[in-house]
């Protein structure tokens, strides 16, 4: 016996979830669903547990993150009633849920919160810079002598380490939550090592997006993430090998230069085509847009953009331009990374793969505890 | 008597309905050479004009004097063939119907020879018959503008404006004390959105504008009959006890009861009156009243027996609400299980906040279903969905932080009325699909009340809803009246009154002269209600507007040559239509209904039923029976 | 030779076999049907003259007490005539078991059903 | 001075047809104006009429015939009211004959001139389903049964006028203004149905002679069945518009276009679940082997006998499925249905020989524009008395009936132009003549 | 025959129609020719036997859809009739033509 919770749907609409209960249960949007089939089946089984306020199922289902918002199901939804954004909605939800800083929820709930924090962390990093930096040489752009690798690079790692640490942590409670569903499994340790694989295959493609009809989703969705792996890669291996900031930049068929300037329009292009769409809102997709979409694509765009300028400005030699537009990149970088990474948008990235991986691990779990259990019967 | 020789013979294939199954060729191959017959043809749709026109130009062409017609039930289509005939030239008795489709090709659709063979059988007892059949002439009947209606609701309401606008005279009958029905205790009424009360109101307004509608409310039926253009209906008007007086006086009344109005949620005296209603006297409850004389009461009223006359009849007897049995979803066990009615009242009455018992009302379950599509039921009760939609939306308007499941089978939202559906759930409204198989279980928990369903709509999660209110949305079950069978109108198999076809004759029963209006005929919304209503009344005006009915001849006729005066007759006409003058039988034509029982006992045999004469039933017999 | 039944159908029981068609049920055609008002009209004669005539059974249709015409006293009036034919019957050495009455409301199908299927077993013997 | 009637019909579907048979039966004259050639409407085309499955021809052709013949009612087929215009008590109203360049009186309905005719047109009569000629009678029952010519498809080969053999062909016909006065009103303009191609995820072909790849001609819609159905059927038996096989596993798609905001009609049909169930029935005894299925989101079976049709249906092993139609694909010329169903939770993908979209009701407003009345947001008629006089309109001396202010079923047609006419009687009496 | 040449010589209202600048659509003569085409090889191609739709369409190597269209309106003019059925697929064929005219 479950007890119906009308709050959670109220609870929800607070993350963008306004029109649960116009849903009258048709299951047009399952059907529809390229990616939607009969193992996992959504999102009119997600949006039924959000109309009945059923939190224990809902937090146990990694359906959710199945949906790219591809709004086939939005489209066609004879009651109108936006299954893709309450997928999204869910989405949102459920990071705050994984999220034990209660951070998350706050940005989610709060635009107060949201400008708060981006800001803090905006001027802090410049106030840092301001502190920090190293000399300023004005007669030629010298951006590592500005910002010192010795005080970039230490901070950096820090820095990783504790996004990756929220967002592992995160994902953890993740964890408890998909396995805590449902039947009881116990996952020996193995599972997850030999299904490693999965997670791998769905972090690095997102493969499953392909599925959806309008393929030009998944081409910006990959482009966007495609451009934000090699850029975020490309910082890593920037932190050995110091290429980028270096004094004398490498020419430009450097195969790292190409790979920058393919990361820099994939997702300056995937931004730009995004903010247009939520302008125009002709898609689905793009019709409601939550505070925290707009701040991501914001400063995403922006920290793409001056990050763009920065190369700009070293071409041409501007010291000056050089060195205030890398301290706005920066500043736009941290909270960027900083709140969407363990917190809002970003860890996306992260949820997905896993709950792939999860799922996988715990059907497996199922299938061994399965044979005993039919020879009773 | 001489025998027709110049028979037409049509059968029909009614579109295959028929041919499929009868093969029409053989059947008119069969009887084309009989003796009596002229010309025997077989086509598509003799129903149509095309068919029609084809037995008229036989009819001028080859001078037929009898024509046989064999398609589907003569209860469909006998009156427009006998049309055709007439129109031709031809007396309209002088055709026979006869069934073979109902009778024969779809019964027999397993044996094709057999249908083939009976519809032959058939066809040739009507040629037997039509051989022999006098030419006879419907009995003209002039009808008075006067009508009479039963039942004082909207429907009813709705008849009687309409007959008194086209002109007639109406005696309205109402067995309880006010007119008005059951719409009044309606908090709102979709799809206008006004109360029941103000709907009724505008009624009522309408009805005192017309000096030609007569009412009589606080009566009871004691006697009903006779036929179309000369209906009698007897009504016993039971005395209010007191005249008009003010409330004041009213308010001095000793004694309280509950009110039935509201279902008991409130009390009124034993002297009442009811708002928005007419008459505008009050009446004395005698069952409650004391006689303690405060009211300036009149206790030695007596009823009143009146005799009423009217061309036509109109039964708006309406419908009832059905009660739950006790314990059915907790009914009558646990405090706050109401049926929807109840509730509507519940609105109606409440202010500020939504009070049960002393209770506040925060959560409410709506069932549906109750009383209907079950096994004791198998009905749609139609207007229900709707009703606790619009209920419930209601409710939720007048009073803040409600909030509503509706725990339903089907949402019967149809037509235009989707939209409260889908209101509903932009208002937050849940809706949790039960399976008729296992119902929503509602019991006691606290003071809360708790509803168990399993949920269809999650492949069957075990669902707990807690509220504070369960509504039971009840069915509709039809109003019983002893004038049903006064009139002998038949009922259908919900047990709602019986039209004679759904589409064809919507608001006529069996019984010529009595037409039907509103929720008696089964539910309806009062759109639907006082639409039909007004159907029954262009029904009626197709008569009373034009001043006279036509009757079919069929009544028994007497030859004196034969009669002895035995008498037996006399006893055995459930009319009294019949008695002895100078020694022989006579029938009164307006009296004799038809039924033949005269005939049946007549020792010499000199009474026959006109249209079924003995010697042409005889000659059906021998027509197959030697076959 | 086709064993034939005669069915003598008073206005609800014609209403019934209406009925029947409606529902496409199926019952034997070996059946005429001849519609009448009233059960209460048939003269016992009448009934006798029909198997004089050649048919094998006779069913009368009455509308019961559902009767238009008269209601519950037609069944009492029916029954008085059915008696006097089984009189007839007998005296003509006509098994009495051919002749049967059934009071049929307009949707009384089962009860045509049943009454033909009985008729045809006691005609088939 | 115009031709004076006591009322005035527009409409000749069966509520028009009810409405004119009851004002004439009371003694009033009523001119019937309908814009097609043949009175009769849609009932005309259906196959059998729920929940009493007699023919839905048995019930109307009779209508047809008595409204062609009744001495009260002057019929005015092919003819549109333009205008009208209300001056003391009494409409004047406008009315245009469109040229059938067929003389009415002349004709003989043979229909000569459609076998001479050389040119194939769809036949909108049969939804497409066969072809007609350019000359041609609008059906087998209509009335009148009178030819008229498609001058738009023609060749003007002058066949048909020399097959004629009562030269009632005259090419040089012309459009008729005609005016009249009349003291009442009646609008039975009915309903236009739903379009399936606008639903464009269930691939529904709207020209059988043209067929994209896109489309399947195995998915039809709902009047079509009713004609493949009816006993006027344009086939010679059941079988499918694709290849002519008898299909043996059919599926019934609820709600096509109704209750769905995403091709813009909100509104429930309330006719599709039962006409969908008959038709179910239908089927299930002219294909005995067959297999039936029922895709629908709520079973409305909400009238007189409607549940216990139902019931019946579904005892006869008519396959009932909750959950709405997302997408049909084309599988080997096979319709495939793409649903869930949501009681179970299954997606199911279920391939079908042939797929009927109960297609829903839409209101008419263009029919009813030159009345001037007011309509809802729907475009029905607006009835501002609703609960308590559904037939007046805003507009004095005008009445409305049938499917004219919403969908609606026969009954209910057929019980609300009776109410029309009862208005209508009672306005007229007191306006007096 | 004296009727006949008498309508004969009367001038057709269509030619009166067509002079006075009413003329058909182009589409439409395209159209019926085409149809005339189609119809001419449907009833050639059944002139060796009856055919299935599917056998038809084959033949004349037309859409099977489309072909169901041409042989269901011959079928209602009269110029195909079905014959028996075969696993579900009804078989048509050319009528008989009737020796006597009417």
């Amino acid at each position: 016996m479950t007890r119906v919770n009308p709050e959670l749907a109220k609870e929800l609409e607070k993350f963008g979830a306004k029109s649960a209960t116009v849903c009258f249960n048709c299951g047009n949007c399952t059907a529809v669903c390229p990616l939607s089939n009969n193992s996992t089946p959504f999102p009119r089984r997600i949006i039924r547990y959000l109309q009945l306020g059923l939190e224990e199922r809902l937090l146990g289902r990694m359906e959710p993150w199945l949906c790219y918002y591809c709004g086939e199901c939005s489209q066609t939804c004879p009651r109108q009633a936006d299954p893709g954004e309450l997928m999204m909605a869910t989405r949102r939800y459920l990071t705050t849920r994984y999220d034990w800083t209660g951070l998350s929820k706050r940005l989610y709930t709060s635009k107060v919160w949201e400008v708060f924090c981006v800001g803090i962390l905006f001027f802090a990093t410049l106030a840092v810079i301001y502190l920090f930096h190293g000399p300023i040489v004005t007669d030629h752009t010298k951006l590592e002598t500005f910002a010192p690798a010795d005080i970039v690079h230490p901070t950096g790692y820090v820095f990783g380490a504790v996004l990756a640490f929220f967002l592992l942590s995160n994902v953890y409670r993740m964890h408890k939550f998909i396995m805590r569903s449902g039947e009881r499994v116990n996952a020996p340790l193995s599972l997850y090592f030999s299904e490693l694989g999965t997670l791998a295959v769905h972090f690095a493609t997102q493969a499953k997006l392909r599925l959806c009809t309008n393929k030009s989703f998944w081409i910006k969705h990959w482009l966007l993430m495609s451009g934000y792996t090699a850029a975020f890669i490309l910082v890593n291996v920037d932190l050995v090998t110091r290429w980028s900031l270096t004094d004398s930049p490498p020419p430009a068929w450097h195969p790292a230069k190409i790979l920058w300037t393919y990361a820099t329009i994939a997702m300056l292009y995937a931004t730009t085509v995004a903010i247009i769409g939520r302008l125009r809102k002709r898609e689905p997709i793009h019709k409601y847009s939550h505070s925290t979409d707009w701040m991501f694509l914001i400063l995403l765009w922006f920290t793409v953009f001056t990050g763009l300028l920065v190369r700009i400005f070293m071409q041409f030699d501007l010291p000056l331009p050089t060195y205030y537009t890398f301290a706005v990149h920066l500043a736009l970088a941290v909270p960027l990374l900083g709140l969407e990474v363990p917190f809002t948008k970003w860890s996306h990235l992260a949820y997905r793969p896993f709950a792939l991986y999860f799922e996988r691990v715990r059907e497996r779990a199922l299938q061994l505890q399965q044979p005993p259990q039919e020879e009773e019967a | 008597m001489t025998e027709r020789t110049k028979i037409g013979v049509y059968v029909c294939h009614c579109g295959g309905n028929i041919s499929d199954y009868v093969d029409v060729e053989k059947v008119v191959d069969s009887v084309k050479d009989l003796p009596n017959v002229a010309v025997a043809r077989h086509f598509v749709f003799m129903c149509s004009e095309a068919g029609q026109q084809l037995i008229k130009d036989d009819i001028k062409n080859l001078g037929l004097d009898g024509v046989v017609v064999a398609s589907c039930s003569p209860h469909l289509h006998e009156k427009t063939f006998r049309d055709a005939a007439k129109a031709a030239g031809l007396n309209p008795y002088l055709l026979e119907h006869v069934c073979i489709r109902e009778h024969s090709s779809w019964v027999h659709s397993d044996n094709r020879e057999g249908a083939t063979r009976k519809a032959t059988w058939i066809v040739k007892t009507a040629i037997a018959k039509i051989s022999l059949a006098r030419e006879l002439q419907p009995i003209r009947l002039d009808v008075e503008r006067e009508a009479i209606v039963i039942g004082g609701g909207i429907a009813g309401l709705r008849c009687a404006i309409d007959l008194a606008r086209a002109g007639s005279t109406v005696h309205l009958i109402e067995s309880s004390p006010f007119l008005g029905g059951r719409v009044p205790q309606i908090y709102k009424l979709y799809p206008s959105g006004k109360s029941g009360c103000e709907i009724v109101e505008e009624l009522i307004d309408e009805i005192k504008r017309y000096p030609n509608i007569k009412i009589y409310t606080n009566a009871e039926i004691l006697s009903a009959g006779g036929a179309i253009g000369d209906f009698k209906v007897t009504v016993k008007v039971n005395p209010r006890y007191v005249g008009k007086v003010s409330d004041d006086v009213i308010a001095k009344c000793p004694v309280e009861v509950p009110d039935e109005f509201n279902y008991g949620l409130t009390k009124r005296k034993a002297i009442y009156k009811r708002e928005h209603s007419y008459p505008d006297i009050p009446v004395i409850d005698m069952d409650a009243c004391t006689k303690c004389g405060e009211c300036n009461p009149d206790f030695d009223q007596q009823p009143q027996t009146i005799e009423l006359k009217g061309s036509l009849i109109v039964l708006a007897t309406g419908f009832k609400p059905y009660e739950p049995e006790e314990g059915e979803f907790g009914y009558k066990v646990h405090d706050g299980v109401i049926t929807l009615p109840v509730f509507e009242r519940l609105l109606a009455l409440s202010d500020g906040k939504l009070e049960y018992n002393g209770k506040e009302v925060r959560d409410i379950a709506f069932i549906y279903c109750v009383g209907s599509r079950n096994e004791e039921h198998e009905y749609c009760s139609r207007y229900c969905c709707v009703a606790t939609l619009n209920a419930s939306l209601g409710a939720l308007e007048k009073f803040d932080g409600l909030r509503a499941y509706h725990i339903y089978r089907d949402i019967r939202a149809y037509g235009k009325y989707e939209t409260y559906y889908e209101e509903a759930g932009k208002k937050k409204m849940l809706f949790i699909k039960y399976d008729p198989e296992e119902p929503p279980v509602v019991e006691k928990s606290g003071n809360k009340l708790i509803v168990r369903v399993k949920d269809l709509l999650t492949a069957g999660e075990e669902l707990e809803v807690p509220v504070d209110l369960v509504v039971l949305s009840v069915g509709m079950l039809p109003e019983m009246s002893e004038v049903f069978t006064m009139l002998r109108v038949p009922f259908s198999r919900d047990g709602f009154l019986q039209e004679v076809h759904p589409k064809l004759r919507p608001v006529e029963t069996a019984i010529g002269g009595v037409l039907l209006a509103g929720a008696c005929q089964g539910p309806k919304d009062t759109v639907e209600a006082t639409a039909s209503a007004s159907a029954a009344v262009a029904k009626a005006d197709t008569y009373l507007v034009k001043g006279y009915a036509e009757l079919e001849p069929f009544i028994a006729e007497i030859d004196p040559e034969k009669c002895d005066g035995c008498e037996e007759c006399v006893g055995e006409c459930p009319t009294s239509a019949i008695s002895i003058k100078d020694g022989k039988a006579v029938v009164n034509e307006a009296l004799c209904k038809g039924c033949g029982a005269c005939g049946g006992v007549c020792p010499t045999k000199a009474i026959n039923l006109r249209g079924y004469y003995y010697d042409q039933l005889e000659k059906m017999i021998d027509s197959v029976g030697g076959d | 030779m086709t064993r034939k039944i005669l069915i003598f159908a008073a206005d609800m029981a014609y209403r019934a076999l209406d009925q029947a068609g409606l529902l496409h049920v199926h019952y034997s055609p070996n059946t005429v049907i001849i519609r009448i008002p009233c059960a209460s009209m048939l003269r016992p004669d009448l009934i006798l003259h029909a198997f004089q005539s050649g048919f094998d059974a006779v069913f009368v249709a009455s509308s019961g007490p559902d009767c238009p015409f008269m209601g519950q006293e037609c069944v009492g009036k029916t029954a008085k005539r059915i008696e006097k034919a089984y009189e007839l019957l007998d005296e003509h050495g006509i098994d009495r078991n051919r002749l049967v009455v059934a009071g049929v409301c307009s949707t009384c199908v089962e009860t045509i059903l049943g009454t033909v299927e009985r008729l045809e077993e006691v005609v088939g013997e | 001075m115009p031709e004076g009637y006591d009322a005035l019909v527009v409409g000749g579907g069966i509520a028009g047809m009810e409405a004119s048979l009851t004002l004439g039966d009371a003694g009033f004259d009523v001119l019937l104006v309908e814009k097609e050639p043949s009175i009769g409407g849609h009932m005309i085309q259906l196959s059998k009429v729920f929940p009493t499955t007699d023919c839905a021809g048995c019930i109307t052709t009779p209508k047809m015939a008595a409204t062609g013949k009744h001495p009260k009612i002057k019929l005015l087929t092919y003819s549109e009211v333009e205008g009208i215009e209300k001056t003391g008590k009494k409409f004047r109203v406008r009315i245009l004959k469109k040229p059938r360049y067929v003389d009415e009186n002349a004709c003989i309905g043979c229909g000569r001139c459609e076998q001479a005719c050389p040119v194939l047109i769809p036949k909108e009569w049969e939804y497409g389903l066969i072809g007609r000629k350019a000359a041609y009678i609008p059906f087998e029952m209509a009335t009148p049964k009178k030819a008229l010519i498609d001058l738009d498809n023609c060749i003007m080969c002058g066949r048909c006028e020399r097959a004629c053999p009562k030269e009632a062909i005259n090419f040089l016909q012309e459009p008729e203004e005609i005016e009249v006065e009349v003291k009442a009103v009646i609008i039975a303009t009915g309903y236009n149905l739903f379009s399936p191609e606008k639903k464009k995820e269930y691939g529904y072909t709207g020209n059988l002679t043209v067929i994209h790849t896109s489309a399947n001609p195995n998915i039809i819609h709902g009047m079509q069945m009713e004609r493949l159905l009816a006993p006027s059927r344009p086939y010679h038996a059941l079988v499918r518009p694709g290849d002519g096989k008898v299909p043996e596993r059919v599926a019934w798609v609820l709600c096509t276009g109704s209750r769905d905001k995403s091709v813009g009609n909100p509104l429930c049909s309330r006719v599709c679940c039962m006409y969908s169930i008959k038709q179910a029935l239908l089927y299930s005894s002219a294909v005995p082997f067959g297999e039936a299925a029922i895709y629908y989101m709520d079973i409305r079976a909400f009238g007189k006998g409607f549940e216990e049709f139902y019931n019946m249906v579904r005892e006869l092993g008519v396959e009932f499925i909750k959950g709405k139609v997302a997408k049909i694909e084309s599988r080997n010329g096979n319709p495939v249905i793409i649903a869930e169903n949501t009681e179970t939770g299954e997606i199911m993908e279920e391939e079908y020989d042939m797929v009927v979209l109960a297609i829903g009701l839409l209101s008419n407003p263009e029919a009813v524009k030159a009345l001037g009345v007011e309509l809802d947001q729907y475009g029905f008629v607006a009835q501002p008395q609703e609960n308590s006089n559904p037939a007046v309109t805003d507009k004095e001396g005008i009445f409305v009936a049938g499917t004219a202010t919403c969908p609606k079923d026969i009954p209910d047609t057929v019980a609300e132009a009776s109410a029309a006419a009862a208005q209508c009687i009672a306005y007229l009496e007191e306006v007096g003549s | 025959m004296a009727e006949e040449a008498k309508k004969a010589k009367k001038e057709l209202t269509v030619k009166k129609l067509r002079e006075k600048g009413v003329k058909p659509r182009e589409e439409v003569i395209e159209k019926s020719k085409e149809q005339r085409k189609i119809i001419k090889q449907i009833t050639g191609c059944l002139e060796s036997g009856p055919k299935t739709i599917p056998e038809i369409a084959a033949e004349v190597k037309m859409p099977v859809g489309i072909v169901t269209w041409y042989v269901m309106s011959m079928f209602k003019y009269g110029q195909v009739v079905p014959d028996e059925e075969v696993d579900g697929y009804y078989k048509y064929k050319l009528p008989v033509k009737k020796e006597e005219s009417e």
